[in-house]
């Protein structure tokens, strides 16, 4: 572990101060927003890479904001599962952004927010991902919540405003269940630092109280099975950038943060729950991928993926073992570029053919082809067909479920992947076929397909490199609080 | 019953209400109101334990509140503007399918 | 003797206090009990401040009661005048006897 | 060097196939010179490949996959036998395909599809364990369904959905046999005899259910018996594909790997031991004599071959379930011989379908007469398969059934009789039709093509390919004939 | 035997407090008519801001009184002003299962029993801070806590603040050209000269609250919401910002604060020093400029937000 002090460039600040920056300047200037959005895209992919170096030369990076350390002060904290997360959210957001370049040049949705609301989401996403503090983390989260709500709303639509409503006040009440379990962890132990309440944390009532609020909120808001009602809605009717962002790096970010209590704060209470989150989780492969598949519309078929994905995530908790770790968090690796590429290829055939009907998708395969590769290279990873990211994920976890006879886990994981390989495979039928109304069609800027088509690329190599984030994975982290690798 | 007590389990109180306000009410200035409400039974119950340290309180969940505050009238205004944009183009003060969904 | 005057002053704007709001309850419209209202405001608050005055440790402090009674004169003033301007453009009736404007607030 | 090789065998067809994604429609050229130059690198490569092995060379190429798991690609003997199959029949199809295509959309996405294909092919075949096997296996999946929905048609659709299913099942499976393997073995690489033999004595029913699994996995795409459903429906796809289909790709693939779970993962010996190949062997006895009797019914040409190649399939998972090394011998070697017979097949009822319309046997009457040279290489796929010798077929099939009696499995002779029955019963009546009938007036659908009887691009693969499928019978014991390539592999399991 | 007195009355106090707490939040909630609810809502904020001066926290009941009950109030009573309808009689609301009871009544017994598990007697940070307070470059715990110790929270709630306003503006229309929307607004002239004795009145107490906050009671956020009252009254007597003021000057405005923090945070890192790690002989002066500025954003954002409109450039645009 080092203290980041001293060093000249301080990168574990830079990733969260500079999309702040470029907020404050695509507020500025919106008719530059373009071109800032992007030079603050690549600026902050940049600061993440340069993180990452720091991070494989010295290990676990911790930086006291302000030079006081806790508990008085915030700390900052990053090992390789917060650089893996940071990483993620940089890939795809530049994807995004690259796509944002193309999307709103054509869509009716209001652009002008676009760009400082998306910056602050990734400083809010990168605030989160390196926070070490959970008061901190209540105010990166806040960050979090209502830019993503703003965001969905860009769309103006009847459906986009109410599933934006909706967001809203799950993503507040989230936060305030949180907030509660913040307020009861200081009032136990007197600090909100996370390693810190991770030694001093222990069974009494204040705890358990706490550690059930927080899981729940954070169940909420990542939209764990039977707490997802509200995601399908808002992903689906927002601006086709907003869904990539929202379903890759949103849910995400809620998801690492329970990783992070489950392990770091809760690790000696939390491990009785597990099981609930594992069936949730199983319940929830099955529910997503059963209503994805009875869907019409092409976005809202994703976003019920999404809910069906996100189950997987959720099987590591019952499963309990350091290799299921590695499968959870490489699972959210590639559902986060895989379905950013699946929502922005959905976006594109919406955008070229006026509605998103998939019965009426009318030979996209031969019209958009880039588009219609971008989708079914995600669906692969999706289905967790090798060479993909998804398949990785998929062995790791079925490696640990089969290790330990935990049958029942991989039968579950077996229909989940046969389930999504029949909605996706729903979608690329029609798309070979013609419609029975051809419609004109709208262009799609090259850089709408190419984006998805780059980001569909990254799933499927996450697929062939997989020990390089399994490495970085293994500095500090949860993962190697739970066991030794066996 | 000490004060810090008194005061925390009211905030435990007005949080209940809030949430009950939420769930039930299907206009969606209500469910502001309620989530308000919420939030202010957080910060007492926040602030009220704060008291248990004798003769000056804690200054930290203060200054959490502050935070707090501002934060929640944020999504205040967030949530107004929604809502103004939602009813001048739907014509409705609830959200369409709040009889069935949970 | 200054505690006692003190403890009279407040009395009496409290008895003012009671007096406003019993007319802000029984009053039959908006504005009678406007007219209740204010006079709590201005004359009530004007007693209960010279009360506290007389007990403040400094002038200061004993300036700055005083600076709350003229705001909240001010600002009662202007919402009440507000509020008055309002009732008239919508069209408040005003009261002939005393059960005309019951029932609407 | 040694690395590359292999890699340098895939990138052969990748690389073209992606190139050709990119391509316009109407660049027919560099399309025609991309796929034949693919086809011919790839043939010289797997030359070179074969010469270095039988020199003693070895091949192999590795890439980490996960800690403790690699992609390996290796070139043994098995795998020799497949990839040379593959990049010969390759090359035959592509000049057919280009024939067959010539003017129909979507040229780019088929040819694309078609490279990724063979690709998908040759990466089984050079599998150097498991995870491998399964990568590719399942790419093999991805990317014929394209090729089976290329018509767009809704029959096409809900057909590549049939497919889908059966094969994306058959793939989970799979994949839970192969990751329960893992957890119990810690390796996945095929080894010869097998590298699960010290495992029998606390793990002999988890294995059971894991050889269940794999065979299972296996199975859908070797067409064997409940899991066969898929592949008669497949039929609606353009002939070549077909042709692709049945003689080499997909169900190549299965059959292949379930020689590799039996020979390289569990090992005969072993898998003998714990009673799993006598279930296999009636299984596929059962498979053979059901395919033959339903292709008896059918009258449209290409479902009663597709039923024929479910029969013929067996043949080589029958081979390899009796135990015995003269057996495997037949059955490896049927690998081979049912590929040169069937692809044969399959190009002769495309040109009938192509150059007068022909769908349906009823329809043949006369047939040999206008097509001669089609209807003669017709004539000899259909006694292969029948096992006339001195065939192909007849050699798969004397091996087979010497090795049944030398394993001491009487009853195995007696289902080879009566497939062998059969086939002549469904083959010898189209036949005779062929030749013997007086042709119908006119054709459904007839293109002329001048002095010929059809485009030289669809004549030249089926002659071809009938005078492979007469070679290999013919000159069997010749040093690099399939046969004595065959002897080679099953003595690497057997010979101690 | 007075203290007890005293003390017993304290209770009852407290305990009348909470009381009116728990009714007007139900009252409010219940309240057939909107409008009602959202007074009896202002009127909870104030009784609220009641309970933060018990409490011994005069800095969160200023904030309370100024932002949450006075701000929140006016946004909600603005906003009900400009709903499709504002009428809700009976209160639309579904029916409360027994489940939903159930819930509620457990999560209560819980989280009261959490509480009361807690130790009556708790320092928290209170220690830490007070033997620190010299290195923080303020006098008052609170205001050291947010700007110093925690200022990383309040630098990004300063974001958060932006991040609200630049929604509001991308949802909302832009605003009709100012004569269109005035015509129907009359402002009486009592109105108006209240407003003039009160503008520079506001001001001076912002400026007030801003300084006073190194070392007692008071602050930023106080004091910007002072200032955001000010803007509000401003708006309510018909004033528009000038149109030429209505486009970056204004953005520029509105981000001033969040840029002051991160440019002070960032800028005390140049020496090697942390993140917000300010010089001690300086601190005291940086703090009071980021919280000047961030006094100016706060009135100017909350005053933009109860406008509700993105001010228009003039007739032109």
């Amino acid at each position: 572990m080092i203290e980041a002090s001293g060093t000249p460039l301080p990168w574990i600040v830079w990733v969260i101060l500079l999309p702040l920056i470029g907020a404050m300047l695509c507020f500025l200037w919106p008719r530059q927003g373009k071109t800032l959005g992007l030079l603050t895209a690549l600026a902050t992919l940049l600061a993440v890479i340069a993180l990452y170096f720091q991070l494989l030369d010295g290990g676990v990076i911790r930086y006291a904001v302000g030079g006081w350390g806790a508990p008085l002060g915030i700390a900052l904290y990053a090992d390789g599962l917060s650089m893996l997360m940071l990483l993620m959210s940089a890939l795809v957001g530049v994807g995004v952004s690259l796509y944002a370049l193309g999307y709103f040049k054509h869509s009716p949705d209001n652009p002008a927010g676009f760009w400082p609301l998306w910056l602050l989401m990734w400083t809010g996403l990168n605030g989160l991902f390196v926070a070490g503090d959970i008061f901190n983390l209540y105010v990166t989260l806040e960050l979090l919540g209502l830019s993503a709500v703003a965001l969905v709303a860009l769309a103006a639509s009847r459906d986009a405003l109410g599933g934006a409503m909706r967001y809203l006040f799950v993503s507040l009440l989230g936060s305030l269940c949180y907030l509660i379990g913040v307020a009861l962890l200081y009032h136990a132990y007197g600090t909100v630092d996370i390693a810190l309440l991770g030694t001093l944390v222990e069974r009494n009532p204040a705890t358990h109280v706490a550690l059930g609020l927080m899981v729940v909120a954070m169940l909420l808001k990542s939209a764990l099975f039977p707490l997802h009602f509200w995601l399908p809605p808002a992903h689906a009717s927002a601006p086709a950038p907003v869904s990539a962002l929202l379903s890759a790096l949103v849910v995400k970010a809620s998801f690492y943060l329970l990783l992070r209590l489950w392990f770091d704060v809760f690790s000696t209470v939390s491990m009785d729950l597990g099981m609930v989150l594992g069936v949730l989780g199983a319940a929830a492969i099955v529910w997503g991928s059963v209503l994805a598949l009875r869907q019409t519309r092409l976005k809202l078929l994703v976003a019920y993926s999404t809910v069906a994905q996100l189950g997987y995530l959720f099987l590591p908790f019952a499963l309990l073992s350091p290799l299921a770790w590695q499968g959870g968090v490489y699972f959210v690796l590639s559902h986060a570029l895989a379905k950013a590429a699946m929502f922005m290829a959905a976006g594109n055939i919406l955008a070229f053919g006026g509605h998103d009907r998939i019965a009426d998708l009318d030979r996209v395969a031969q019209r958009l082809p880039i588009t219609m590769t971008a989708f079914c290279l995600a669906g692969v990873s999706l289905m967790g067909l090798p060479p993909s990211g998804g398949f990785i994920a998929k062995w790791l976890l079925l490696d640990a479920a089969l290790s330990h006879d935990q049958w029942g886990w991989a039968v579950m994981m077996m229909i989940g992947g046969l389930l999504a390989a029949a909605y996706v495979f729903k979608v690329v039928g029609f798309a070979f076929t013609q419609a029975d109304a051809p419609h004109d069609a709208q262009p799609v800027s090259p850089f709408m397909e190419w984006s998805a088509l780059a980001l569909a690329v990254c799933a499927i190599l996450l697929g062939l490199n997989a020990h390089y984030p399994l490495e970085l994975l293994a500095i500090g982290g949860p993962v190697t609080f739970v066991s030794p690798s066996p | 019953m000490s004060t810090p007590l008194l005061y925390a389990l009211a905030g435990v109180g007005l949080c209940l209400l809030g949430l009950y306000g939420l769930i039930v009410y299907a206009h969606l200035l209500r469910k502001i109101l309620a989530l308000n409400i919420m939030g202010s039974g957080v910060f007492l119950i926040l602030v009220a334990l704060a008291r248990r340290s004798g003769d000056s309180p804690d200054p930290v969940p203060h200054a959490m509140v502050i935070t707090g505050i501002v934060v929640a009238v944020s999504a205040t205004a967030l949530a107004l503007v929604l809502l103004v944009r939602f009813s001048a183009a739907t014509g409705r003060n609830q959200l369409d399918d709040d009889e069935h969904s949970p | 003797m200054w505690n006692s005057l003190s403890i009279v002053l407040i009395m009496i704007g409290m008895v003012f206090f009671i007096a406003g709001t019993l007319g802000l309850l029984r009053f039959p419209d908006v504005y009678t009990r406007l007219h209740a209202l204010t006079k709590a405001d201005n004359v009530g608050l004007g007693f209960l401040v010279a009360g506290l005055m007389l007990q403040a440790d400094s002038l200061t402090t004993a300036l700055l009661l005083l600076l709350i009674w003229v705001l909240v004169m001010l600002a009662g003033a202007g919402a009440g005048q507000l509020v008055a301007q309002a009732a008239l453009q919508r069209q408040h009736p005003v009261a002939k006897s005393q059960d005309d404007g019951r029932g609407h607030d | 060097m040694n690395a590359w090789l292999p890699l340098l065998v895939l990138a052969s067809s990748l690389v073209p196939g992606l190139i050709i994604f990119a391509l316009k429609e109407e660049h027919t050229r560099a399309r025609i010179a991309l796929n034949l130059g693919g086809a011919v690198i790839k043939l010289v490569l797997v030359g070179v490949m074969v010469w270095g092995v039988f020199q003693g060379q070895t091949y192999e190429a590795r890439l980490p996959l996960l800690p403790g798991l690699e992609l390996a690609l290796q070139a043994d003997a098995l795998a020799l036998l497949f990839v040379v199959l593959s990049s010969v029949l390759w090359l035959v199809t592509t000049i057919y395909a280009i024939g067959y295509l010539e003017d129909s959309p979507y040229r780019s996405r088929f040819f694309g599809f078609f490279s990724l294909c063979v690709t998908s092919t040759v990466g089984v075949a050079l599998s150097g364990n498991l995870i491998t096997f399964l990568l590719f296996y399942e790419l093999l999946t991805l990317s014929t369904y394209p090729l089976i929905v290329h018509r767009a048609t809704e029959v096409a659709r809900r057909a590549a959905k049939t497919y889908l299913v059966y094969t994306l099942a058959g793939g989970a499976l799979l994949l839970v046999g192969v990751v329960w393997l893992y957890t119990l073995a810690g390796t996945l690489s095929f080894t010869p005899r097998g590298f699960l033999s010290g495992l029998e004595t606390q793990h002999s029913t988890a294995l059971s259910v894991i050889f269940v699994l794999l065979i299972a996995g296996f199975g859908v795409k070797a067409a064997i018996l409940p899991l066969h459903g898929w592949l008669p429906k497949a039929m609606v796809a353009p002939a070549p594909v077909s042709a692709l289909l049945h003689a080499v790709a997909v169900v190549k693939a299965g059959a292949f790997g379930i020689v590799r779970v039996v020979h390289d993962v569990y090992g005969v010996e072993f898998a003998d031991s714990l009673n799993l190949l006598m279930p296999l062997a009636i299984l596929a006895a059962a498979t053979i004599l059901y395919g033959s009797v339903r292709a008896l019914y059918q009258d449209d040409l290409k479902r009663r071959l597709a039923y024929s190649t479910v029969s013929q399939v067996s043949y080589i998972a029958l081979g390899t379930a009796i135990a015995g090394p003269v057996a495997a011998i037949g059955g490896i070697v049927h690998l081979v011989h049912q590929g040169l017979m069937k692809i044969t097949l399959f190009f002769c009822a495309g040109n009938l379908a192509e150059t007068l319309g022909i769908h349906k046997i009823s329809e043949m009457d006369g047939v040999g007469r206008r097509m001669p040279w089609t209807m003669a290489a017709f004539t000899l796929g259909a006694f292969g398969m029948i096992g006339v010798p001195p065939l192909a077929g007849f050699i798969s099939k004397w091996y087979l059934g010497l090795g049944a009696l030398e394993a001491g499995q009487g009853w195995v002779i007696w289902v080879l009789v009566g497939s062998s029955l059969l086939n002549a019963a469904y083959f010898l009546p189209i036949l005779y039709a062929a030749w013997f009938k007086a042709p119908a007036t006119h054709w459904p659908h007839e293109r002329s093509f001048g002095r010929q009887e059809t485009a030289w691009m669809l004549l030249l693969p089926p002659v071809l390919t009938a005078l492979l499928s007469l070679a290999v019978g013919l000159l069997a014991n010749t040093t690099f004939s399939p046969l004595q390539w065959a002897v080679f592999i099953a003595s690497l399991e057997f010979m101690p | 035997m007075g203290a007890a007195m005293t003390e017993a009355g304290l209770f009852l106090l407290d305990l009348l407090l909470v009381l009116t707490l728990l009714c007007l939040a139900w009252w409010s909630l219940a309240a057939t008519d909107l409008f009602k609810g959202i007074v009896l809502f202002i009127a909870f904020g104030l009784v609220l801001a009641l309970a933060w001066v018990r409490l011994d926290a005069p800095d969160v009941a200023l904030a309370e009184a100024a932002i949450g009950a006075g701000l929140t109030g006016a946004l909600l009573l603005t906003t009900l002003s400009k709903l499709a309808s504002s009428i809700d009689n009976p209160p639309a609301k579904r029916s409360s299962p027994v489940l939903l009871w159930v819930l509620l009544v457990m999560l209560a017994a819980v989280l009261g029993y959490a509480i009361m598990s807690l130790p009556q007697q708790a320092q928290g940070l209170a220690d830490t801070v007070a033997s620190q307070m010299g290195n923080s470059g303020v006098e008052h715990p609170v205001t050291a806590v947010l700007l110093n110790f925690r200022g990383y929270d309040t630098l990004l709630e300063m974001a958060v603040l932006l991040l609200a306003l630049i929604a509001a503006w991308s949802l909302a229309p832009r605003a009709a050209t100012s004569c269109e929307m005035d015509e129907a607004l009359t402002v009486s002239p009592i109105v108006l000269a209240l407003f003039r004795m009160l503008i520079p009145l506001m001001i001076l107490v912002a400026a007030y609250l801003l300084w006073v906050g190194a070392h007692a009671p008071g602050g930023a956020f106080q004091a910007g919401s002072v200032l955001a009252a000010a803007g509000v009254l401003a708006l309510l007597c018909g004033k528009r910002l000038e149109g030429r003021l209505a486009g970056w000057p204004l953005r520029l405005g509105l981000v001033l604060g969040t840029a002051m923090f991160v440019a002070v945070a960032a800028a005390v890192m140049v020496g090697g020093a942390h993140l917000l790690q300010y010089p001690l002989a300086s601190a005291g002066k940086l703090i009071l400029l980021i919280e000047a500025a961030a006094t100016f954003s706060i009135g100017l954002t909350l005053a933009m937000l109860f406008s509700g409109q993105r001010p228009s450039r003039g007739p032109a645009s």
